[in-house]
């Protein structure tokens, strides 16, 4: 087994890669207010949708990305409407940052026929092509390969359009991330490789299974990508990373792979209390929230105490009335199970 | 004789061979610390420690291989596969490797292994979380195929399947493991290729597999209140297939119902459907029936999974509507 | 009119719809600079370019990957899979991802794209290059999947599943790709779902794919020699299925024979069978017969893979002894 | 696109690896001898094998290491009996090199009884598991990871056996590999992954798809691994290297990963004429014939002229008689085709 387990953060992110840091030349005003609109807003959803597993409302299973919130929201802020993005199970952040309304997301996690697959897909699969959220995966490793198909069409038809495929540091070990990545660097495709590194695929911590301390950055030099590797914790610095990323793919330098260190705070799934996550690591991590940072930040450099409250009053105003609408959604009709398997919008096999 | 859920009945199974066979090692995702994501397999990294219970990275293809280059050379693993879906993304090690190895070697290499995975709907999972696919394997030459209904036969098949010299697909069915049953105490091992009559009629014969089969059982219950009387056969064992029994049971009643919860082509059903045509043809009184899932993905909301699967009412409505039909003989007349 | 091979109908098809519509794009391993290792796919990167027909890494999950990204964002992409056996090796895009994902999301993600494999046996590769797996795709529900048995429905059929919307496995036959016939020249564009009726006699229906369909015409030729006139239905695409020809074929005759190539359980055949027995059932003078490989791996040697694939000797003798046999009637007095 | 196409092979291979290198210092005469032995012997067999096919007698296809004998030779030479080799449908040479004799490999080309399977497995699958030789796979990546697990076994049982893992270029770009790496890493397992860089997979040149120069060299880091890549036409040069890598398994130091670069002379398969290949390229090869040079290695070091002709002369005895015995073998039995598939002998799926 090799690597520490992650002592120090920190120790894992390196800034010597262009992308700026933390407070210093951050972002203008305007993109910070978005950023902490769009942490706040994922925030209280993903709390909103905690608190529905506990009422037993959500069937199945979920995923939260609550104390991952910058990685998402830096993305979304970088991106161009048409950009692609493609997520994985722990996918609401990705898909609320892309701007897809909180109602439809929350009333799929329902099974609600007002779900935005109308129940079909559920909290795992969630998928809003005309926002440019072009799927959740739920198999681990699969999206990458995909996402190079979207950038490979982006390139083809000349759009400037880039794909964004965030993953988990777990996905780092499996066979479809090499051929992706590798892939990618060969055709030079405009895609960005996002690893969230929460330290841990699943219940095991990622350094047990890897023979790299970084599972994503160590991995680079294998398909000519420089290593980069960043406090996924800061909004600012994966805005700055982001940006650097798109740009280079929109120039047509090819794919990037960014990690970016961050930690759950609940655990890997609904069904899971993470108890097998050491108190002072968890401990050190919660004095990381990206969302209390972010706050901090904006009030260190003069942004009113009010605009801030009334940023995530509006979030919780928001995440109200998507809880209301959800709720009140019926079940999806029953003729839905036989729709859209394929294009004629049924699903017969025979004549 | 305990009260023993499907859930825990799978650890006390691999105990039971751990103890017994110093050759037996167990890895998969999540199995050791963690004890596995079903929480089907606490207690082993404490009691056989971490040279026999491992947590492997994201890698199926790196644990079936291990396990495939393992058994060649004198142990007898037991891998994990998470999900049965994830069967996909380490087919090749299942189905052109470890199923072909022996054959193409002509004997020279045994591959005495076992692959369990969690298999099946019901779960609210969605369509990449919940399928029964134990019908790839099946179609796979090579490959012994089991799917236990009850916790006792979880033991004992799983005792059969480590202990067979050839390698085996253990599926157990996630909706099952939360359901108790009465599982004898001591050792228990039971023989692969039997399928079991779980109750008996004389006016039709349901065979069923895994989660199917107590849904069977409600719906012969329900049957038997609007006197219909059905036999109901448990599989149990996909390969090598108890057509004896099989066969047997539905020459007795003449009528034939398959409960699947598989999508509906290509399955054990159809196999078995066409065996029955093939060598019962005489004996058939009316056209078999296959219950089965749309061939369809499974939704993710309960409300249509729930409508996917077959349920006791749609076997129930099933049953009776072609009941109702008149038989060959009718037909003839 | 000319006479083409079923290897050179894959490039002329290829290139009819590449001509046509500037979003058909083409990759996969050694199908540029080589023109495809069965040498099926010469003279496409001259006319079209590296942008539009690529070689790749050995990396059949990224190919796969590649391609239905590229279908969902506005491509119409085909996908070579060099050997249908390496569909195991990405049988996750394929069966988890592709098939899948139009469903879970309601419609959203549509997936204009074929995947085209060199399947089959007779070709004395061994086990890991010689199967028949296109009961692997029809098991799977959101696939489509085609089996063309000549030059001609080759370009036809390729055409019909580029301009499909849905994703489509087209399986082509490598034993096969030496055969001539007749092809018109001209665009030539058929239609999935549709069987073809090769050759009609009152006595017996054979229903047969691919390679498999000139075997059961050699039969039937034979066995008319002898007095027995047999019906040959080419089924051609596997999904959707043309039931309705192949009843009708078999309730004219009453005696269904399937020949397959595939290994016996689970394939085509079974679904046929059980479809025949639940809906032909009164129809049927005897029981349905499968003339399949049997359930095993393919030898390599010459002298054993001949043997196991079904020839027109066995489906001869399969026949001429089924209808030896008392029928239903008869059984019945 | 990356990556030059190897103008220079030896601009590939460097001796800070603790491997030694070519005449100096080499192995002592007996090894030198054995070493040229195998290498003639694989020539030699080959190319019989080769003139089989042109006669019509080898149905199928078969995939020769003309060209590539040194590697197979070095580590034949340094292996233990009880090591296992993992090899791929191009494993003729290794399959020799672990002293299976030649007349049942030749009859299982050839589709006879008293072939090494009987017939069953063909010329992809050659296996011996009497001499340590644990198949031949013929589906790219998947016996790496089967190589892992007889390591695995050998590290459980203590036994100190070795797996040696042969595979090509093309090799590196597939999932499997990934994944056999990291976890060979991960659990320190005694297993050497040997890449025979013949610069193509199949047709297509190796750097025209591989996002690094050196396929497997330059992914060694990505696995916390020593970055090796060696002249693969030295049987020296590979003798050292295999007895380095051995013995660091046999300490408990885990995996290597080796590149060796090498050349076949001939195409691809039996069906290629290889005609995609530059004459340039092919001549400057020709010229660094690893049997060839170590003949003349032989002679410079002052082995006389004599004793090489006998070991060629054996050889070619060798062949004539392996021949013999596989042409006058007869086909397989019909019965064959239904047995072996269970551990019972048969092949039935019912009762
Ligand atoms: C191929 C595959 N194997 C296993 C799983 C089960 N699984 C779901 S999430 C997960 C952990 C993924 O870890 P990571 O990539 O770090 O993402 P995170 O959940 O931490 O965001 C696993 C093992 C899966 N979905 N797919
Ligand atoms: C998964 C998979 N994809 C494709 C093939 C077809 N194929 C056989 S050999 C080969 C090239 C392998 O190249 P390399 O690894 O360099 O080995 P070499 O043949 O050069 O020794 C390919 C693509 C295969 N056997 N398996
Ligand atoms: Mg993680
Ligand atoms: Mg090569």
């Amino acid at each position: 087994m090799t690597a520490d387990t992650h002592a120090d953060p920190h120790a894992d992110t390196d800034s010597d890669n262009g992308a700026g840091t933390a407070a210093s030349s951050g972002p203008d005003l305007r993109t910070r207010l978005a950023l902490y609109r769009s942490q706040v807003e994922i925030r209280q959803f993903e709390k909103r949708a905690y608190d529905l597993f506990l009422q037993n409302l959500v069937k199945g299973t979920s995923h939260l990305s609550l104390g991952q919130e910058a990685i998402a929201a830096g993305f979304g802020a970088a991106m161009l409407p048409d950009d692609y993005t493609f997520a994985t199970y722990r996918g609401h952040a990705h898909t609320l940052a892309r701007g897809v309304p909180m109602a439809p997301v929350l009333a799929e996690l329902l099974g609600r026929a007002n779900g935005l697959m109308a129940g079909k897909g559920g909290s795992m699969h969630l998928t809003s092509v005309e926002h440019g959220m072009m799927g959740s995966y739920a198999i681990v490793g699969a999206h990458l390969t995909i996402a190079n198909g979207a950038a490979w069409s982006a390139q083809y038809r000349g759009s400037g359009q880039v794909a964004v495929c965030f993953f988990g540091d777990g996905t780092t070990n499996i066979g479809a991330f090499h051929e992706a990545l590798n892939y990618a660097a060969v055709c030079k495709l405009p895609v960005v490789f996002v690893c969230e590194n929460n330290l841990y695929m699943e219940y095991t911590p990622i350094a047990s299974v890897t023979a790299v301390r970084r599972p994503a950055a160590d991995r680079a030099a294998a398909y000519g990508l420089e290593p980069i590797a960043l406090d996924g914790n800061d909004a600012d610095v994966m805005y700055h990373a982001a940006c650097a990323a798109l740009e280079r793919a929109r120039a047509g330098a090819g794919p990037t792979l960014i990690e970016a260190l961050t930690y759950r705070h609940g655990g890997h799934s609904r069904a899971d209390p993470a108890k097998y996550r050491p108190v002072a690591e968890v401990e050190r991590w919660l004095t990381r929230d990206p969302v209390v940072l972010y706050r901090r930040r904006l009030l260190d450099i003069g942004v009113a105490e009010g605009e801030l409250a009334a940023i995530e009053a509006a979030a919780r105003a928001a995440v109200d009335e998507a809880e209301r609408q959800a709720k009140s959604g019926p079940a999806p009709d029953p003729e839905l199970l036989l729709t859209e398997l394929w294009a004629d919008g049924g699903s017969s096999w025979r004549n | 004789m305990a009260q023993l859920s499907y859930r825990d009945a799978v650890s006390r199974a691999i105990a039971q061979e751990m103890r017994r066979d110093q050759r037996v090692v167990f890895l998969g995702e999540d199995v050791a610390a963690a004890g596995g994501v079903f929480k089907a397999t606490p207690g082993l990294l404490a009691e056989f420690g971490p040279a026999r219970v491992r947590d492997t990275p994201i890698s199926e293809q790196a644990i079936l291989g291990a396990a495939m280059g393992a058994a060649m050379t004198g142990l007898r693993p037991i891998a994990e596969i998470m999900f049965s879906d994830f069967l996909a993304v380490c087919w090749d090690i299942v189905a052109n490797q470890i199923a072909k190895t022996r054959y193409m070697t002509h004997g020279q290499v045994a591959l005495p292994l076992v692959i369990r995975c969690g298999n099946g709907g019901g779960l609210k999972f969605g369509a990449q979380h919940s399928q029964s696919v134990e019908n790839w394997a099946m179609a796979v030459p090579g490959l012994k195929v089991v799917a236990p209904s009850t916790a006792r036969d979880v033991v004992g098949l799983f005792a059969a399947a480590v202990r067979d010299p050839d390698p085996v697909l253990f599926f157990e069915q996630k909706s099952l493991y939360p359901v108790k049953d009465e599982v004898p105490d001591g050792e228990i091992v039971d023989e692969l290729g039997t399928a079991k009559v779980r109750r008996t009629g004389d006016d039709c014969t349901l065979v069923a597999l895994a989660a199917m089969v107590p849904r069977a059982l409600a719906a012969a219950e329900r049957l038997a209140g609007q006197g219909i009387q059905a036999t109901v056969v448990d599989v149990r064992t996909l390969v090598p297939l108890d057509t004896a029994t099989i066969l047997s049971e539905v020459a007795r009643t003449g009528r034939l119902f398959t409960v699947e919860e598989n999508p509906r082509l290509c399955g054990w059903g159809a196999e078995l459907v066409s065996i029955v045509a093939e060598e019962c043809f005489t004996e058939l009184l009316a056209p078999p029936v296959r219950i089965t899932t749309p061939h369809i993905p499974l939704p993710a909301a309960d409300a249509l999974e729930d409508l996917a699967l077959p349920s006791a009412d749609r076997i129930v409505q099933t049953v009776r509507s072609a009941l109702h039909q008149p038989t060959r003989s009718m037909a003839k007349s």
